[in-house]
């Protein structure tokens, strides 16, 4: 049996995983309970890792791989089944998905260890897997909708995990209507695209679109409608300008969650989404360039709000927000592999910073504030040395993963023609930055003497568990990237060779672009590079060498240094001209008018106009069987009348003899 | 030769009979005797339509209507007597529970 | 005038001749009721080592008589406050419906010629005749009920009470274990079935007796006769299923307030349904006229004189010496009557042979009628609960396995 | 005016006879016993159509079995003569109008639709019982199953009626 002809195994088991925890788990000690999640999707894994094998074994006409399953919704010519397929797109996502997911479900056994719900946490964790494979899996934009809005559902119930903690759970809620207004503009986008193509199968849908004209630039085609749509919903997911602010207070949830769903995963989905629906973009370059535009700003942002966060998580959280920047801006300049290829890294090196930040606030009892940390490198040192390959990796020093695909996209930038100058000074920026917060995390948190209480708090390193899961993925994050490595070498870049299939109409002669880009390739990787070495310097400056000066710096431009800490007041601003006007509304308008004088009266109105009524009629129920009798009498009457009419006539003739 | 109509005439005015007793009596074992008299007037018509269209399924009918009468009665009667059983009453009009 | 009568009689012959037989039918049977009476008390007198009536008349012969003008002649009081029309109507519903059930009996296999007429012996012959009979049977439970219910006493009530719920419950077994005739018959008129009889082949063809339903294949009627004959014994109110008049408990039951006249009806009802029930005995089960033996067995033609001389003889000796003058005058003649008649057949052979199935029919029902009494002589009363829980727990099913067995014997023998 | 015309008229006669006096008699049993007259003149008239069968089922279930039953609970419960209330002012005015409109309508409605049963009037052959068996135990053999399920639950039902609660 080919397990190409039985994909759906592989969303099924995290799925059972999920039900039998879900639903026994609360009986069970924790060790079966981990059986039962990690044995789950390490089994997808592994399924995942055989559909891999034997993709590579087929035979080009036959990629993309459909599989339909059985048909879920018909209505008229519309048709969404629950159809599977898979292309080397899908392929990367599928192993980032399971493997990432897989690692990180280990570790959470060691992490979750001495928190309540433990089933239900990981009963959780399975479903989110389950549904982020059904949008990775999915064949048309129906079903990745599904996972789209599944995902979006097991974050939701992740972030409030601790629920009783109000913080969490209002986290929670924010995360969630945050993330309807991109679905809505995703949904707009769905409905578009189905009265235009009359199907939201990614097969014969793309293949309709490739042949038609593209929209012109800063034109408002239907394409470009679309894909902004689509990208709506992409912000949404993938926290960009403006919708990003649901992502830093996603951080209320427990470690592992922000490392898989916040990082690594679920995050990424709206690059996905971008990159799976490239034909329609690549028919839309107004659309495109608001996406680099979007994503370049946004990075850019995140990254100035990360360099004064004192919570290590939301740092995290905020470089996060910025690398997925980077992503939307690769997508935004057509670079798609570029950009899944930073996603895929990205994925590797964020989950290992997340997990390593969970190890080290384990470590020293669940404190988050860098500012009470310093001076752990000796006590945890393989966390240390994990998180340390993990900031290299992100702040693109070579050969580390992030290097190369950094490196990649702040080419393709470079390259692109509208603004590519300017997208590209940003992103070096952003890398600056990035290196300079990181390595501003690494110090405050691993050197220099301890901010913390060392009789209370009594540090210690975290379980295998933890560890092992923490040392592959340092190593992924090592490697990750050397697939394009040759690059440099004038030889062509394995991954994006691997994903030219799919990128293959958009790429637009990549050769060429290739070729002009073997010219700049090694200069801009110096320029990088350079930069990244300067953040490193200035955070090594600043926080190892003059420990004081921060704050002086703080002060003396206290108004910068105010706005960026309180994240641009973007927060308040939202509540100032969103929120508290929507909630005055619903409440003085819709409640008090609407809702009570309108809708309520309308109803009671006719509950008692009913009761009136029956007042009036229930005379009749005399209960008299006699009387009773009377009235089918009537009735009976009435219908034969009816029915004997044309006899009742006097014109028929022939009366009883 | 009796025609059919004759038949139809007949069972029409028992089973007007029927309905006025149902209505114009007040004792419940009579007012189901009353049903029982409209059901025979619908017998005599199926088996005037079976003899008339010289089909037997009226008199099949008119068995089923005659077996569901005995279940009815059975069952009827078991109701009646625990009515007169509960309420020392057999007048329809004394037993008006479901009044407003 | 005269010949205007002939040509009347003439044109409507068919109606009249029914209504002689109607005449005569009634005489017999009602005769036989009388002689019924004397016969069941003499046995039972005997069955219990008594004489007996043998006041009225030699061996007490004229005692139906007597009683017959007792009844008649007795006041005739009528309870204070029972329900008149019923009351009245009850005893006459009774004897109406007991006397139309012997309607449907035929008696005999060839007709009577009688210018140009063929007389079958028998008033009708219903195609639907069992079926008849049974609905007649069924209307019967009125008398019973209605009498106790009208007569305003609370034994007469429970007589009522008692006889319609154990009627209901026994006419299903009843009906039920002669199923299983009708099916090997394939019709309800009695004539047919004993014809039916007639050329059915028995477990084994010796003939005469084993083509009998109740011997004859596939299937023998016994168990059905069995149901039948004690679910008819409950229909008829006898002993021991007599609870409706039980004397001990109910005072005479539902005829406690009936006095002279009305009684007596109930009473010819009574025994009138013993004999309807007895023929259909016979008829249903032992092959009406048929006789026993073999059609080979010429002999066997001669048997009614056999039996009638010697017995006619026997009258004769004994009204010789019997005390009474009234006894010595009567009874030889009797006797001279009876040998008479046995010579006759023995003269006459159309006449022996016409006689023949009469013959058979009448001896077996006046077995049947023995064993009624013989029971009534012997058993003791059942217990309601008893009557009731036998009835539907023991009769009912075993008349319904009689009808599935009889059903699925016809089945495997095919036809 | 031949044979069978007069046995009608006569049954008929006995029918509705029977049937007013069910409505004007005013003692259960005299009711009872004109619907057991209302009954066996209806078997007649099946008799009458060759029916032989119903007619004999007529009488044996209608006139022997539930009649029985009826007279049985009419004695059982010693009902009276009943009372003369009038709490249904609607029934009382309208009853009977309404009755007789309905009869008139029916009986209307059938006349003039006479042409209509008139067509299909022949003969009426007399019904071979063995025909109707067939029927019955063939083309309608699942119905009639289903009936003696009907019986079976009825028969349960008035059990669980009629026994009293301490018994």
């Amino acid at each position: 049996m080919s397990i190409l002809n039985y994909l759906w195994i592989i969303p099924a088991l995290p799925l059972l995983g999920s039900a039998v925890n879900g639903l026994f788990g609360s009986k069970w000690p924790n060790k079966i309970v981990n059986v039962v999640a990690v044995g789950s999707t390490g089994l997808s894994f592994l399924a995942a890792l055989e559909a891999v094998r034997e993709f590579t074994h087929l035979a080009p006409e036959n990629i993309p791989w459909v599989k339909q399953y059985f048909t879920w919704i018909i209505a008229g010519d519309f048709r969404a089944g629950f159809d599977l397929q898979i292309d080397h797109l899908t392929v990367v996502m599928l192993l980032v998905v399971t493997g990432v997911g897989w690692l990180i479900h280990i570790y959470s056994t060691g992490y979750m260890a001495h928190e309540g719900g433990y089933y239900r946490f990981f009963s959780y964790l399975n479903l989110f897997m389950f549904f982020m494979l059904i949008l990775v899996l999915a064949a048309n934009y129906v079903l990745l909708f599904v996972g789209w809005e599944g995902v979006g559902l097991s974050s939701y119930l992740l972030i409030g995990f601790y629920f009783l903690r109000k913080s969490a759970s209002d986290a929670g809620k924010k995360a969630f209507i945050v993330n309807r207004i991109g679905d809505f503009g995703f949904m707009l986008g769905m409905f578009l695209l189905f009265r235009t193509f009359g199907t939201l199968d990614f097969v014969p849908l793309f293949a309709k679109a490739t042949p038609m004209p593209a929209d012109a630039m800063g034109h408002l085609g239907m394409f470009t409608v679309a894909c902004l749509l689509l990208f709506m919903g992409a912000c949404g997911k993938s926290a960009q300008l403006p919708l990003y602010v649901w992502l830093p207070d996603a951080m209320e949830g427990p470690t592992p969650v922000s490392a898989l769903i916040h990082a690594a995963t679920m995050v990424t989905a709206g690059v996905y989404v971008v990159a799976r629906s490239h034909i329609l973009f690549t028919h839309a370059p107004t659309a495109m360039f608001v996406v680099a535009v979007v994503g370049c700003a946004t990075a850019f942002f995140a990254a100035t709000i990360g360099l004064v966060q004192t919570d290590i998580k939301r740092v995290l959280a905020y470089s996060t927000v910025s690398q997925l920047g980077y992503m939307f801006l690769a997508c935004g300049v057509g670079a798609f592999s570029a950009g899944i290829f930073h996603l895929m890294t990205h994925a590797f090196f964020k989950a290992l910073l997340f997990l390593a930040a969970g190890s080290v606030i384990h470590a020293i009892g669940g404190e988050q504030d860098m500012m009470r940390m310093g001076g752990l490198s000796k006590k945890i040192r393989w966390t240390y040395v994990t998180m340390l390959t993990a900031t290299l990796a992100i702040a693109g020093f070579p050969p580390l993963a992030g290097f190369f695909s950094k490196d990649a996209i702040l080419l393709s930038a470079y390259q692109s023609e509208h603004g590519g100058r300017i997208l590209y000074a940003f992103g070096l920026l952003t890398a600056l930055l990035t290196s300079f917060y990181m390595f501003r995390l690494i110090f405050l948190t691993f050197h220099g003497k301890p901010r913390y209480d060392e009789k209370k708090v009594h540090v210690h390193e975290s379980p295998k568990s933890m560890l092992v899961p923490l040392m592959i993925l340092a190593v992924l994050s090592i490697i990750g990237g050397w697939m394009a490595a040759p690059a440099f070498f004038g030889s062509p870049d394995y991954f994006a060779k691997f994903l030219e299939p799919v990128f293959a109409q958009t790429a637009g002669g990549a050769e060429a672009a290739e070729a002009a880009a073997q010219a700049l390739e090694i200069p801009l990787a110096i320029v990088a590079v350079v930069s990244a070495l300067l953040g490193f310097a200035v955070a090594f400056w600043l926080y190892l060498k003059q420990p004081g000066k921060p704050a002086q710096l703080a002060k003396s431009m206290s108004g910068v240094y105010n706005t960026l800490l309180h994240k641009y007041y973007v927060d308040e601003i939202y509540n100032a001209i969103i929120v508290n006007p929507l909630l005055w509304v619903s409440t003085s308008v819709l409640w008090q008018a609407v809702d009570v004088r309108a809708i309520d009266a309308t109803v009671n109105g006719i509950a008692e106009g009913a009761t009136d009524i029956g007042d009036g009629v229930r005379h009749t129920q005399s209960g008299n069987t006699r009387s009773y009798a009377v009235w089918v009498v009537i009735g009976a009457l009435v219908i034969i009348a009816i029915i004997f009419w044309p006899y009742f006539r006097p014109a028929t003739v022939g009366m009883v003899r | 030769m009796v025609p059919t109509h004759y038949y139809l005439i007949l069972s029409a005015i028992l089973f007007g009979l029927g309905v006025v007793a149902f209505m114009f009596r007040r004792n419940i074992i009579t007012i189901f005797m009353s049903i029982e008299l409209m059901l025979n007037a619908v017998n005599l018509a199926f088996v005037a339509f079976s003899r008339a269209l010289n089909k037997l399924d009226g008199q099949v009918f008119v068995l089923f209507v005659i077996v569901v009468a005995a279940a009815e009665a059975a069952v009827g009667l078991g109701i009646i007597i625990v009515i007169a059983r509960n309420r020392q009453s057999l007048n329809v009009e004394r037993v008006d529970l479901l009044k407003l | 005038m005269i010949d205007f009568l002939i040509q009347q009689v003439a044109q409507h012959a068919e109606i009249l001749i029914t209504l002689v037989k109607i005449a005569i039918l009634l005489f017999v049977v009602l005769t036989v009721n009388a002689y019924l009476t004397w016969f069941e008390r003499k046995l039972i007198a005997h069955i219990q080592s008594r004489w007996g009536p043998h006041r009225v008349g030699p061996h007490g012969l004229l005692q139906p008589l007597a009683d017959g003008a007792k009844f008649l002649l007795k006041e005739d009081p009528t309870p204070a406050g029972v329900d008149k029309f019923v009351y009245y109507l009850a005893p006459l519903l009774a004897l109406a419906l007991a006397l139309t059930s012997i309607a449907v009996i035929p008696f005999g296999p060839d007709p009577l010629h009688f210018k140009g007429h063929d007389i079958y012996l028998g008033i009708v012959d219903l195609n639907i005749g069992i079926l008849a009979l049974f609905a007649i049977t069924a209307l019967g439970v009125y008398g019973l009920a209605l009498a106790g219910w009208s007569s305003n006493n609370k034994y007469s009530l429970f007589g009522g009470l008692r006889s319609s719920a154990q009627m209901i419950s026994y006419e299903l077994a009843l009906t039920m274990s002669v199923v299983g005739v009708l099916l090997m018959a394939g019709k309800f008129s009695l004539r047919d079935i004993i014809d039916a009889q007639a050329n059915s082949h028995g477990l084994f063809n010796w003939g005469g007796i084993f083509h009998w339903n109740i011997f004859a294949g596939p299937f023998p009627q016994i168990l059905g006769f069995l149901c039948f004959f004690i679910a008819a014994i409950a229909e008829t109110n006898r002993a021991p299923f007599d609870l409706p008049e039980a004397e001990q408990e109910l005072v005479g039951g539902f005829h406690t307030e009936y006095a002279s006249f009305k009684f007596a009806m109930f009473f010819i009802a009574e025994y009138t349904s013993m004999i309807t029930v007895s023929c259909l005995c016979s008829i249903l089960f032992f092959g009406g006229w048929l006789s026993p033996f073999p059609a080979s067995w010429t002999f066997t033609t001669y048997l009614p004189s056999l039996l009638l001389i010697p017995f006619g003889l026997w009258v004769i000796w004994d009204g010789m010496r019997y005390e009474t003058i009234f006894g010595k005058l009567i009874l030889p003649a009797v006797g001279v009557v009876v040998t008479a008649l046995g010579a006759a057949f023995l003269l006459f052979p159309n006449v022996n042979a016409f006689v023949q199935g009469p013959f058979w029919l009448l001896s077996k029902i006046c077995v049947f009628l023995f064993v009624y009494v013989w029971m009534r002589g012997t058993l003791p009363r059942f217990r309601y609960d008893q009557l009731m829980s036998f009835g539907w727990k023991l009769l009912l099913p075993a008349s319904l396995a009689n009808v599935v067995l009889t059903a699925a014997a016809l089945l495997w023998r095919g036809n | 005016m031949n044979a069978p015309l007069i046995i009608f008229f006569v049954l008929a006669a006995m029918c509705v006879l029977g049937a007013i006096s069910l409505i004007l008699q005013r003692h259960p049993i005299h009711s009872a016993l004109s619907l057991i007259v209302v009954m066996v003149a209806l078997a007649g008239l099946y008799l009458l159509m060759g029916a032989e069968f119903v007619a004999a089922v007529q009488i044996i279930v209608y006139g022997g079995a539930i009649m029985v039953l009826f007279v049985f609970v009419i004695m059982l419960l010693n009902a009276g003569v009943e009372e003369r209330t009038n709490l249904s002012k609607l029934a009382g005015f309208a009853g009977i109008p309404l009755g007789v409109a309905l009869m008139g309508f029916l009986a209307a409605a059938v006349a003039r639709s006479q042409d209509m049963v008139q067509v299909a009037t022949q003969t009426g052959t007399a019904a071979p019982t063995k025909a109707l068996a067939n029927l019955l135990f063939q083309d309608f053999v699942y119905p009639f199953e289903l009936t003696s399920f009907l019986i079976l639950i009825a028969i349960l039902g008035a059990i669980v009626l009629a026994q009293r609660e301490n018994a």
